[in-house]
């Protein structure tokens, strides 16, 4: 359990002028004055018809997310993009004048264990709303009890789709806006006419691959091969032996974890240099984050296709990854999902307010079509499916561990978590 | 080899195991009487305690055939083995330490040695009176209820053998039977064998020549896996050849 | 059942432990605990019944399998399945591009329910099975290694090769396993909603209730023959042998009867926990439930209940507080009792709280002369029935 | 699948393929060679062993680091620097080890391996505390990175030369060390009659701690070597843990022939059919072909007869 005795961004209006712009311009793109928020604060007896955890000053969020297990690793972004939003939300006042306290639990990687705590949270603590889950299992695990028990949870993690909650709002992207845009990237941009596709084996590399497979020979183009690895797997020089041999033009890997490192070493190491493209390598698994276990020698020149990368140029995130370095140290990396992981506190504010209550059914009602002029992707918005409208960039990994953006679609891409046609 | 019928108990016949090119049992044939004590000695190594293992089943022979009754051994698992009327007493003391006298007694009555047959076993009369009946022959009457870890050298000699007379086989293999015993241990172990080899075959391996001559009905003398001698302890006493390899020393 | 029989079957410890035990669970525990905790609670039954089965397994068979959690997994896989198929009636399912099948299924282009799936419409079938499939399979393993006399360090990595192969299996499979999300989402069973209170207070007790018929189960096992048979071949499989037994045949009896424990406990866990995934059927959790099973006391099947109990409800606070200690804690804990206490905390009460308890219980009764410890029997020599 | 490839284009692929099976190969020959010496001498299966080679990674991790910090000019060789100290390090913690646990149970097999159980939960929480949580890029120098071109396809990449190398010095060293040296032969009289070899003068204490030693010491390099190829993190050894035992156990703990045997056994098996088939049903039909080869012959692919 944490409350916010550190909070360093205090004083942030004064120094960091136009990031407090932008979140008041949010705030009042949503609802009523910022300051009027503030100063008047609602009764309590108004914002919370639920018994829910709120008090004349005070609301209290969960944040569930594994710091223990094989998952730690990925998930400890999310956390500190979750606490850096809640500092700066209590930093301007709160929402609807109350300060936010969270309680943090451990998953533990293990998916029981998300579903235990989810209970607690819900039941004991009986936050209003909850930041966790990274691993679509985690989130298969506690969607019974958020739909049992009428809670909110905010899911950062690109994921395979297939599944729209009432009680989830995903802020990462569903497979089809990954994946469909950067696939049709390559074809126009590199003139691709066939494709690799490997994963790791479990869901989420294999919905995205089947997307994959059924956009490529929608446009007429060859899929020559598809593999899938045990999580976990080390030893990569068969796949590769396979590239050799059918020779695609993109190999698109949805490898993750673990394997990850091993594969990208040994790919590099097996005389295939990425940054020749020949073949062209096109990932969605592998982020900022990923790198920095990887190494930026060993994946330069490799493409990733998703929503957000740490070098974005606009004005939100340069102040949002200053921030972000300010409170968790210099050396860090910033991802696609901690970046998604940083909305969810902010899109559950903006609905609150807009919603003028913590009541879960209301902020439900008050969802759809809330916008985030600040966030650091740029703007994005609700979808009534519960996914977020947003842009899809295609970054080229370098030798320094980050993305250069090579593209950017122009339009937001709708979410559509059931593509008719890709299943 | 095929071997004929016999009317021994024991016919072992061109028996012969091999450890990677190392024959410790060469071509090896002896018979054994209906309650015939037989002794085998030999020096370390001699392949005494190969030849008790290869009887019943513990090791598997390379070549040869091992006549139970005509029947063949040499195929048959160590249980089957056992249930056909053979029972051996390992060199150490081998007893459940974790098990009162009394248990361990009971464990080895042949009653109820299936999976099905053990979960339903009933500590009936006759297993009582079985029971008290062995424990009073190994001396151990007074002691039924005491863990087996808890009993002297010599006494945990007695159970086992008194383990292996609960089963009353045909045939009965001792090895070393007083080893590291005391002299007055010893002397009530040599009135056990009498006893207890009354109505069956007993094969005893032993070095102590003394013990050997006082219960031995024949000697079978082994060296380098090859019998040197056979007869009675008087005649392998004096054959010069036994002389040379073994009592010499 | 005479007299005598069913005092050499439940010695007057026993009863006291017995006692103890389902005072704690049946009375104390739901009256103290709100429905959160206890449902807890129920979850961390489930492992006892695996720790129970250890115990038969390794304390007194000297068999350690560490793939327990693949028997834990089939049972409430079998589980999972018949509820998954109820969850997932045609009106449920209906945005399906084929209703009437899992989700999962159903994303991953199938378009009818397996063969495998088909029995599970039965629950007669299904409770059938939760027993019976994991139990043939561990004959399967159990007559390949103890017919061949496998034992010790080499069984135990074959049967951690066994758990990653069905995890890898599981994973891969997605299409009829539902892959690394496992089956999840249960709703109902014959319609009676299984995720509401009052269910849950029913499962829990069920739970306690199987458990006490799991416990039955093995204090009968440990009390006759078998119980000593296995005592003694742990210390001196040689002379068991020679004595005339088939070795392997009682090994592989009592492994199969472990792993059925382990899959009612899994049965039990799908059940309350509301669905049943691959993490369970790995190494890593194989292996926890073993130290359940050592913190209880690997000699004792009441402490294997207080192991599973004691080591959950630590995870759980620890985890809670604690996190990143949560893993020394973890390993000490495994080092600790393996080196200091190897006996557990069964071993610790025997030491010093048992004889005072039946000096007590000595006292309160009028007795004859009674002999203290587990595996001693009472001298008396009377006849347990037939022709005395 | 080959119609549509020339005959050259398929021969090289075979030699690549072959090739990526001796890789593998010399992956599990380096994993399994601590822990063969460790169980054939000790009958103890030590489960930390995938910790001990993280270990190992990490040394290797930070001497990169202070080479780069340091000496930039030396980097191209710290490599073998690192190798070093990871065999000291992972060796002397094992000796360690040794000392505070494993001598405790020697007669307790099945409790060793819970407690290095529990000592490899400790390992990777200490590893989470000091490195983070996340994995470390270990940096190489340039000249393990790329690969060997040698016709227009069959190109050999040259940490899997050095790899492989590294499997052959080692084995190579340790069976001198086991068949030549004054040590190896008190090692081996210590597996064959421990009381007699204690009787006969021999430390066997000492012997056992430093076989540990060795074995832990070996892992340590394997470890600093697969800094190369795959991930350093808090729970990378646990990737290595399944394939290691069974390495081992395959192989039958009488000899390093055997384990050498039996890991040239699985990763052909794998290799050959990962190429066949979609790596996961490749790794299950591995894992169940040593299970199975297991079943038929429990005590390993190479044991001897022994008279009992």
């Amino acid at each position: 359990m944490g409350t916010l005795d550190n909070a360093p961004l205090v004083d942030l209006g004064g120094r960091l002028p136009s990031l407090m712009k932008g979140l008041a311009a949010a705030v009042a793109g949503v609802t009523l004055a910022f300051s009027a928020a503030v100063s008047a604060a609602p009764a309590t007896s108004e914002v919370n018809t639920t018994d829910l955890a709120v008090t004349d000053d005070t609301v209290t969020v969960g944040i569930l997310h594994s710091v223990t297990g094989t998952m730690a690793i990925s998930e400890t972004g999310s956390v500190q993009a979750e606490k850096l939003a809640i500092e700066q939300i209590n930093a301007m006042g709160g929402v609807l004048g109350r300060q936010i306290e969270y309680v943090q639990e451990d998953g533990a990687s293990d998916w029981p264990t998300f579903a235990e705590k989810s209970r607690k949270l819900l039941l004991q603590d009986k936050v209003a709303s909850v930041f966790g889950c990274w691993t679509s299992a985690s989130r298969k695990a506690v969607l019974p009890v958020f739909e049992q028990y009428n809670g909110m949870l905010y899911y950062p993690t690109f994921y395979e789709g297939l599944e729209q909650s009432p009680n989830v709002i995903y802020t990462g992207q569903e497979a089809t806006q990954q994946i469909l845009a950067g696939i049709d990237w390559v074809v126009k941009e590199k003139g691709a006419k066939t494709f690799y596709l490997l994963g790791s084996d479990y869901i989420w590399p294999r919905t995205s691959n089947k997307i994959a497979r059924k956009h490529i020979e929608k446009l007429g183009l060859k899929v020559v091969g598809e593999d899938y690895y045990p999580l976990g797997h080390t030893q990569f020089n068969s796949v590769i032996n396979k590239f050799k041999l059918k020779k695609p033009d993109v190999i698109f890997a949805s490898v993750v974890g673990g394997s990850n490192v091993a594969f990208y070493k040994q790919l590099n190491a097996a005389g295939i240099d990425m940054t020749k493209e020949k073949p062209l390598v096109l990932t969605i698994s592998v982020t900022e984050d990923e790198i920095l276990g990887i190494g930026g020698e060993n994946i330069v020149g490799a493409y990733a296709s998703m929503k957000y990368f740490q070098s974005l140029t606009n004005s939100n995130n340069v102040e949002f990854v200053k921030a972000f370095k300010k409170r968790w140290g210099d050396d860090i990396v910033i991802g696609d999902v901690t970046q998604a992981a940083y909305l969810g506190p902010w899109l559950w504010k903006a609905a609150v307010e807009k919603a003028g209550s913590f009541d879960v059914d209301k902020v439900r009602a008050a969802s759809p079509d809330i916008e985030l002029t600040t966030a650091p992707e740029g703007y994005v918005k609700v979808h009534p499916n519960h996914h977020l409208w947003s842009k899809t960039r295609i970054g080229n990994a370098k030798l320094d561990g980050q993305y250069e953006i090579v593209y950017e679609t122009d339009e937001l891409i709708e979410p559509n978590p059931f593509p008719e046609g890709y299943q | 080899m095929s071997s004929s019928n016999t009317d021994f108990v024991l016919a072992v016949e061109g028996l012969t195991v091999s450890f990677d090119g190392f024959k410790a049992v060469n071509d090896l044939s002896f018979y054994v009487d209906k309650n015939e004590i037989r002794v085998i000695v030999g020096p370390n190594g001699a392949g005494k305690t190969t030849v008790l293992d290869l009887i019943c089943g513990r090791t598997k022979a390379t070549e040869g055939s091992i006549k139970f009754r005509n029947k063949e051994l040499t195929k048959m698992k160590e249980h089957q083995i056992v249930r056909a009327g053979v029972g051996r007493k390992f060199q150490t003391p081998s007893i459940y330490g974790d098990l009162t006298v009394f248990e361990n007694l009971e464990i080895s009555f042949p009653r109820g040695r299936s999976v099905f047959g053990a979960l339903t076993f009933k500590r009936d009369a006759e297993v009582l009176q079985r029971v008290d009946e062995i424990s009073r022959m190994i001396f151990l009457d007074e002691l039924l209820h005491t863990r087996g870890d808890l009993l002297s050298h010599g006494q945990k000699q007695w159970l086992e053998i008194g383990m292996l007379l609960i089963q009353d086989p045909e045939l009965l293999m001792l090895d070393e039977p007083v080893a590291g015993m005391s002299v007055s241990e010893r002397r009530k172990t040599a009135e056990l064998l009498r006893t207890i080899t009354k109505d069956r075959s007993v094969i005893v391996i032993e070095h102590d020549m003394q013990f050997v001559a006082e219960i031995a009905d024949k000697v079978t003398v082994l060296h380098q896996g090859k019998i040197l001698a056979e007869g009675t302890a008087e005649h392998v006493k004096q054959d010069p050849k036994v002389i040379e390899v073994y009592l010499g020393h | 059942m005479s007299y005598a029989n069913l005092r050499t079957l439940l010695p007057k410890n026993d009863i006291l432990n017995f006692a103890v035990l389902a005072l704690i669970l049946v009375v104390v525990l739901p009256l103290s605990m709100d429905l959160f905790r206890l449902n807890l609670i129920g979850k961390y039954l489930t492992y006892s019944f695996v720790a129970l089965g250890l115990v038969l397994c390794w304390g007194y068979g000297g068999i350690l399998s560490l793939g327990q959690g693949v028997f834990f997994g089939l049972g409430g896989y079998a589980m999972a399945m018949f509820l998954k198929i109820e969850a997932s009636s045609p009106e449920n399912t209906a945005i399906q591009s084929t209703p009437g099948i899992p989700d999962f299924m159903d994303w991953n282009q199938l378009t009818e329910l397996p063969w495998f799936w088909q029995p599970f419409h039965s629950l007669t079938f299904t409770v059938i099975a939760i027993i019976v499939i994991p139990s043939i399979f561990a004959y399967i393993i159990g007559v390949a290694m103890f017919k061949r006399r496998v034992g010790g360090v080499y069984f135990a990595i074959i049967t951690q090769a066994v758990a990653a192969i069905l995890t890898i299996l599981i994973i891969g499979q997605q299409g009829y396993t539902g892959g690394v999300n496992g089956i999840t989402d249960l709703r109902t069973l014959f319609g009676w909603d299984i995720r509401t209170n009052e269910a849950k207070y029913i499962f829990y007790f069920l739970c306690v209730f199987m458990l006490f018929l799991c416990l039955g189960v093995a204090q009968y096992v440990r009390k006759s023959k078998l119980g000593r048979l296995l005592v003694a071949m742990r210390e001196m499989e040689d002379r068991v042998r020679f004595s005339g037994y088939d070795v392997a045949n009682f090994k592989i009896f009592v492994f199969c009867l472990g792993s059925a424990f382990a899959a009612i406990g899994g049965a039990m866990f799908t059940l309350q926990v509301g669905f049943m995934s691959p993490t369970f059927v790995g190494i890593v959790p194989s292996i926890e439930m073993v130290i359940f099973c050592a913190v209880g006391g690997r000699l004792s099947i009441f402490g294997a209940v207080y192991g599973a109990l004691l080591v959950n409800w630590a995870k759980s606070t620890f985890s809670e507080s604690f996190p990143e200690l949560w893993l020394f804690a973890m390993g000490a804990l495994f080092i600790g009792v393996v080196m200091a206490f190897p006996d557990g905390l069964a071993g610790l009460y025997s030491k010093y709280g048992e004889p005072h308890v039946t000096r007590l219980l000595d006292r309160f009764t009028s007795s004859k002369s009674k002999t203290s410890g587990d595996s001693d029997l009472p001298p008396e020599m009377e006849a347990e029935g037939g022709n005395s | 699948m080959f119609a549509d490839y020339t005959t050259s284009e398929l021969m090289s692929i075979f030699a690549m393929q072959g090739f990526s099976g001796l890789i593998l190969f010399s992956v599990f020959v380096l994993m399994a060679l601590g822990l063969a010496i460790i169980f054939g001498q000790m009958g103890v299966i030590n489960m930390a062993h995938g910790e001990f080679m993280i270990l190992g990674a990490y040394v290797t991790y930070l001497t990169s680091n202070v080479f780069s910090e340091y000496m930039p000019a030396l980097f191209g060789g710290y490599f073998f620097v690192a190798m070093i100290l990871a065999f000291i390090a992972a060796g002397a913690l094992g000796m360690l080890v040794e000392w505070a646990m494993i001598r405790h149970l020697y007669h307790r097999p099945l409790d060793t391996l819970l407690a290095t159980w529990g000592l490899s939960l400790i390992l990777q929480q200490l590893y989470r505390t000091i490195f983070g949580a996340r994995e470390v890029g270990v940096t190489l120098p340039d000249w393990l990175m790329g690969s060997v071109q040698i016709t227009d396809i069959i190109e050999v990449p040259i940490n899997g030369i050095f790899v492989m190398t590294l499997a052959v010095g080692i084995s190579v060293l340790i069976a001198a060390l086991m068949y030549r040296s004054r040590w190896g032969i008190q090692v081996r009289s210590v597996v064959q009659n421990r009381p007699m070899a204690g009787a006969v003068g021999i430390n066997t204490a000492r012997v056992d701690r430093l076989t540990f030693g060795l074995g832990c010491g070996i892992a340590g390099v394997a470890g600093s070597a697969f800094t190369m190829i795959g991930s350093t993190g808090p729970t990378s050894g646990q990737l290595y843990i399944v394939d290691t035992f069974l390495v081992v156990v395959f192989g039958g703990a009488a000899s390093l022939l055997g384990t050498i045997a039996s890991a040239f056994t699985i990763s052909q098996a794998q290799s050959t059919m990962e190429f066949f088939l979609s790596g996961s049903m490749a790794k299950v039909l591995t894992l169940l072909f040593v299970v199975f080869i297991l079943m038929l012959r429990p005590q390993g692919l190479f044991s001897l007869k022994v008279r009992r």
